[in-house]
């Protein structure tokens, strides 16, 4: 890994048919690992297809999907359970393959009684500590100053825990990744940044973004080592990551991935990409699909099957389909949970305003007093 | 009269004002070719360009930053913020600067920046596209804050602060956004600045009820259900809230010697607890009752439990009850 | 008991904290070697050494970001920031994010971050070392605000504020930091938050005066000059502004039927307001005059003027005067 | 220029001594310019001292020192009188050179009735925007988009003025120094950044800023050229300065130096280095004062001679001795100026402040009402 990457220097394994690329260095991953990552990859697949399915029939108020970008989550694949991601909104893959459920997931969709955040946030804000999956914020970019601190935290608290942060090339603009990046070189952070381009903010370019030649570029403000890697191929994914962790691990501090990708749909259900942007662009990328990659890859190894890929399409289907069942029958959480978490403990203004609610709740003819 | 809904009036002031005045630039994320999440620019692209409509970096400071230093040059930027929650990040060039620069250099660098952005919660939005900001910023002199309620309010106010020189934060109510339809003059109007607007004033009002921006529609349900239960309620929309329309508010509560104000903001230092203060100092005299609040609670801006947080019009008819039986 | 004044305080209740508590770090803006501009956290580095005691890179926001991802990970950060006047680069990172962790995510993650900056004019410190901020976090919730007018209290609060576990902005007023002198126990204890002090309170008080951080000591000068005019005034020092001692205001005010609130904030919209709203919502049938504000103006934090533009003992007691007169 | 500055690539035309280093090309800098530079760079010396002096003896609020780093005010001499300057507070060199006069500054120090800011902010807060110096404020970085945002403006008003603007390195730290260089990048604005890297933030060394090489590098994340200069040799400040303009004149957008030079004394009149700092270091940068070099080598262009300093010294010290007699006299704006320039016009909160102000300074018995 360079300090200043050659710009065309892309780090790939796999070419656009998922074979190896002559003189490729083919990371080691184990077969099961790499079959439960595929499976994961399915799931978000399929999750995405679904849930934009459900949003569009006015079931669901809002969602945001990864297609086209799921071996990108993949970067969380090398690290231990005990080290701490700090996602954005758009890496499902990391929820699912540290065990975040189906269930978890949808009920978080509909902020319902089981909601592991009660219903606080909108759809896709995700929060699971039990995982050390961090609450997802929509203000773009907040979590990279925090993820170099729980990385800063762990160094001085003598563990040696490494932590990873998400986000898109577009919030590389935003004065939050500045001082995160900033902080985490000077500290030799053991923090991990994985900055997603997927080409589009919005409705905005990345050439608008910056006048960068890469983002990966950008590590050279902050004295550490930025690399440019395609985030369409699991393999150099792992690969690039694997060794930025180890690297965080070992002291020798934080890295800056720039994962190549595309957003090949929508920003969000509320997006119309045809608007700003050219419908050819998405083809192209098409053909650089990460799941057809990875799949092809795991063919020529014999780790794939047609027949594997079905019952994974069906068991997923089918437990979308139960998990989105049992969603129907929660109701949101109760009136009274609105006030709770605000602090440890209700201070006497949420005590008050919590009892007139209830009360107003009984009553029919409800009024608001001081 | 063409009729038109929030997002349309708006459209319709700043072509109007950019036709009228090359110096008036749109700058905001999305704002250029997409014309905006909420396509209150859409079509100024291809109208004025890519120079004076422009699609900036993901970075609110960066989009209030240098609109301040277009402003000092000579420009007249109209910043678009997508969310007002997403308004924190320019926070320190928005108080400490564009406040500050007409004050702190002696008058000699005045800072005309008009900043839209669209507030209030009912859409769904949860935490981070829900907040009503409007306290923070009428506590920092130096700022205007205005706040329609309705198409006519909207382009007639945005027409007027991008035509007087002090630094402007324009809150657009965007549960109403499209909701909120009425004639609109195609033409050229202004309204002014710090001048509320006193709907069905009557003699006989026996409550003032004080709303602004999202809440005046749930304030004018809530008249007509005091109506229908025999109580007159006369309603103001503040429309300016810095500076805002004391001599209106005066005029109705001493009349009616009972009052009620109306916001989505977390109670606690809220906007009305402003105007709780400024009459009783001035007509404390005059109250018959205690002058109540319905507003949101003291709690982040939920998701699942909106329709519960947000104030309503049985709970402002509750709270009128409730000065009324004092 | 030794004599402290509020750096000596705020200082010994650091250096027993992070003793008593390996978690706790120091970090800002000259807070190590230097031991801050106003020498608050001098001596820590040496004690403590550069991980827990930390000098950062010049950016708020990079300070209260990095803090709460300690805190989320098992640190209790206290942060430094050198003036209240330079904490809106953070403002987002303490809105959006600090004041919202805990309820965003259910619960899961409770963010303890104690954040230490100074406050307050009267040190000619023009626009930029002289704010007074605190209703704009009041207004936020999830977030507590505390506000010493003293060395005794200050030790106290800022221990309490170490031990529990939401964040907390710790307001000290910088203009009394070194003035203001007390005895203070050199060992452990704590003051419940949210309790206010009441000062030289009396059965036959006539009037209610509040007030926190640097205005206490005028709040007490204006109810010596009070005294001698023959007029008994009781002085409540808020101590803790978010969430505050309404119970305390309110045997107070019921009592005295009159009341005055005195800060250096600008007046719109400041906390005044809110205090002056929560008592007649629940006591306006005691109130015999109007709750009178003195207060800063409503411009920046002049420079030359400074002396013109604090509130003083005169202008309190005119205040006083006129809600006897009234 | 190139776009990623060899890190030890100092640009630099004397050497210490004042002498031309060999092969370096001297910029033809009119005798009668450098003489006035010279004749700048010691008003400001004495002025700093002087002030300081004053500060000492309690005369005088709050001071903050150039002394060795006065070349680096000099990116400013190239300029027309049309571009547009933001400084920070520590470029005294520039608003002499733009006419300020030793009057108006010392009366902004003291905030008197004829300070051109009203007496409204601290000592050192200067503004002029009669000669586009646009007003300093305390929070550091904030100027940076705003000039981004005047060159910007210049632009697409089809003037070709460029905006120069002055910060430490370690306001590079904040947000705004991103943001403000990342949309200069992106809008190819012509605008000059000139980063005065004196090694010291208050007591913060540069070392805890960044772990980037230099601050010049920086200049790569935004894809800008970066360039490194001897910030203490006025020659090669001139040179690099006017690259830099010329490049933004000519639409090739913006270019950040850093100017490489010591805060050779404490930050301000209320700082004391010897709690932070080996006293030793200051020693070795004085000899590489500016002022010494300068001297040198316009002694052997025969530009310079005793005599001529010494005019320049009592002339100076003169000026200075009158415009603070004059300040004497000078009491600080009336009571009433307060409220002004808060907005155009005073709306109704404070016309009834004011008036309440005004009454209760005439009456003896002075109270407040609503
Ligand atoms: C501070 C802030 N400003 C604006 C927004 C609105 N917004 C949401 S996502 C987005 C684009 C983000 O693009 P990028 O960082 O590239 O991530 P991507 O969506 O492509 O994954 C914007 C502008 C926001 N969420 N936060
Ligand atoms: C936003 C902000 N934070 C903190 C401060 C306090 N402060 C004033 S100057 C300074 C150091 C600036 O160092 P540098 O940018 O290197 O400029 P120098 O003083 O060395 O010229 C600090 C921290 C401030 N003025 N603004
Ligand atoms: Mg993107
Ligand atoms: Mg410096």
């Amino acid at each position: 890994m360079v300090a200043v990457p050659a710009q065309d220097d892309l780090r790939r394994v796999l070419d656009d048919d998922g074979k190896p690329l002559p003189g490729a260095k083919v990371p080691a991953i184990p077969d099961a690992t790499l079959q439960r990552i595929f499976d994961t990859m399915m799931l978000v697949r399929i999750m995405d297809d679904r849930m934009m399915r459900l949003q569009r029939q006015g079931r669901l108020g809002f969602y945001m999907k990864a297609i086209g970008e799921e071996a990108s989550h993949f970067a969380v694949a090398p690290l231990r359970d005990s080290d701490w991601i700090f996602p954005s909104y758009r890496e499902q893959g990391a929820w699912f393959w540290r065990g975040y459920s189906v269930q978890q997931f949808i009920d978080q969709l509909f902020g319902n009684v089981d909601d592991p955040i009660k219903g606080r946030q909108m759809p896709v804000h995700h929060s699971a500590n039990w995982i050390n999956l961090v609450s997802i914020s929509s203000p773009v970019g907040t979590q990279i100053p925090q993820a170099v601190g729980a990385a800063y935290a762990a160094k001085v608290m003598g563990k040696d825990d490494v932590s990873m942060v998400y986000f898109g090339e577009g919030t590389s603009s935003t004065g939050e990744f500045h001082v995160g990046m900033n902080f985490a070189g000077v500290w030799k952070a053991p923090c991990v940044f994985i900055c997603r381009n997927n080409g589009w903010a919005i409705s905005v370019p990345k050439e608008k973004q910056t006048a960068a030649k890469t983002f990966a570029a950008k590590a050279v403000g902050y004295g550490m080592p930025g690399v440019r890697v395609d985030g369409n191929d699991l393999l150099a994914m792992w690969q690039v990551a694997s060794e930025a962790i180890e690297r965080a691990r070992a002291g020798e501090g934080p890295t800056l991935i720039e994962a190549l990708t595309y957003r090949v749909q929508g920003h969000s259900s509320s997006d119309d990409p045809s608007v700003y942007r050219d419908p050819k662009e998405p083809e192209i990328w098409e053909k650089k699909d990460p799941i057809n990659r990875l799949r092809a890859y795991m063919r020529h190894r014999g780790l794939w099957n047609e027949g594997w890929e079905k019952e994974l399409s069906e068991k997923y289907n089918q437990q979308i389909t139960d998990a989105l069942a049992a969603a129907d029958h929660k109701g949101p959480p109760s009136v009274e949970t609105m006030f709770d978490d605000v602090y440890e403990e209700l201070p006497w203004n949420l005590r008050e305003q919590r009892e007139w609610l209830l009360q107003q709740a009984r009553t029919k003819n409800p009024h608001h007093h001081g | 009269m063409p009729v038109m809904n929030i997002i349309e009036a708006v459209r319709n002031a700043l072509q109007l004002q950019m036709r009228a005045d090359q110096r008036v630039v749109v700058l905001g994320e999305d704002v250029g070719k997409f014309g905006g999440v909420f396509r209150a620019t859409s079509g100024l692209y291809d109208e004025f360009g890519s120079d004076r409509v422009i699609d900036t970096p993901l970075a609110e400071a960066g989009i209030i930053g240098t609109a301040i230093g277009m402003a000092l040059y000579g420009l007249r930027p109209v910043p678009e913020i997508q969310f007002g929650d997403f308004i924190f990040p320019a926070f320190d060039q928005i108080v400490n600067e564009l406040a500050k620069f007409r004050y702190r250099s002696g008058g000699q660098y005045p800072c005309p920046v008009v900043i839209r952005t669209p507030v209030g919660g009912g859409i769904r939005g949860g935490h981070y596209h829900s907040q009503s900001p409007e306290a923070l910023f009428i506590h920092t002199p130096g700022l205007k804050v205005v706040a329609p309620s309705n198409p006519y309010d909207a382009k007639g106010l945005l027409l007027a602060c991008m035509r007087q020189n002090d630094p402007v934060l324009f809150m657009e109510p965007k549960r109403i956004y499209r909701a909120s339809k009425g004639e609109v003059p195609e033409g050229d109007y202004q309204l002014e600045l710090g001048k509320a607007a006193l709907l069905h004033g009557r003699e006989d009002a026996q409550v003032t009820l004080i709303a602004w921006s999202g809440m005046v529609s749930i304030a004018e349900e809530t008249a007509k259900k005091a109506t229908e239960a025999g109580i007159s309620v006369e309603v103001i929309d503040l429309r300016t809230l810095m500076p805002f329309d004391i001599d209106t508010i005066l005029d109705s509560v001493k009349k009616t010697g009972r009052c009620v104000v109306l916001h989505e903001a977390p109670r606690t230092c809220g906007f009305g607890a402003e105007i709780i203060a400024s009459v009783q100092e001035r007509a404390i005299e005059y109250l018959e009752a205690p002058i109540l609040r319905v507003t949101g609670f003291d709690t982040p801006f939920p998701y699942s439990l909106e329709h519960e947080y947000m104030p309503n019009a049985d709970r402002t008819l509750g709270a009128i009850r409730q000065v009324l039986e004092w």
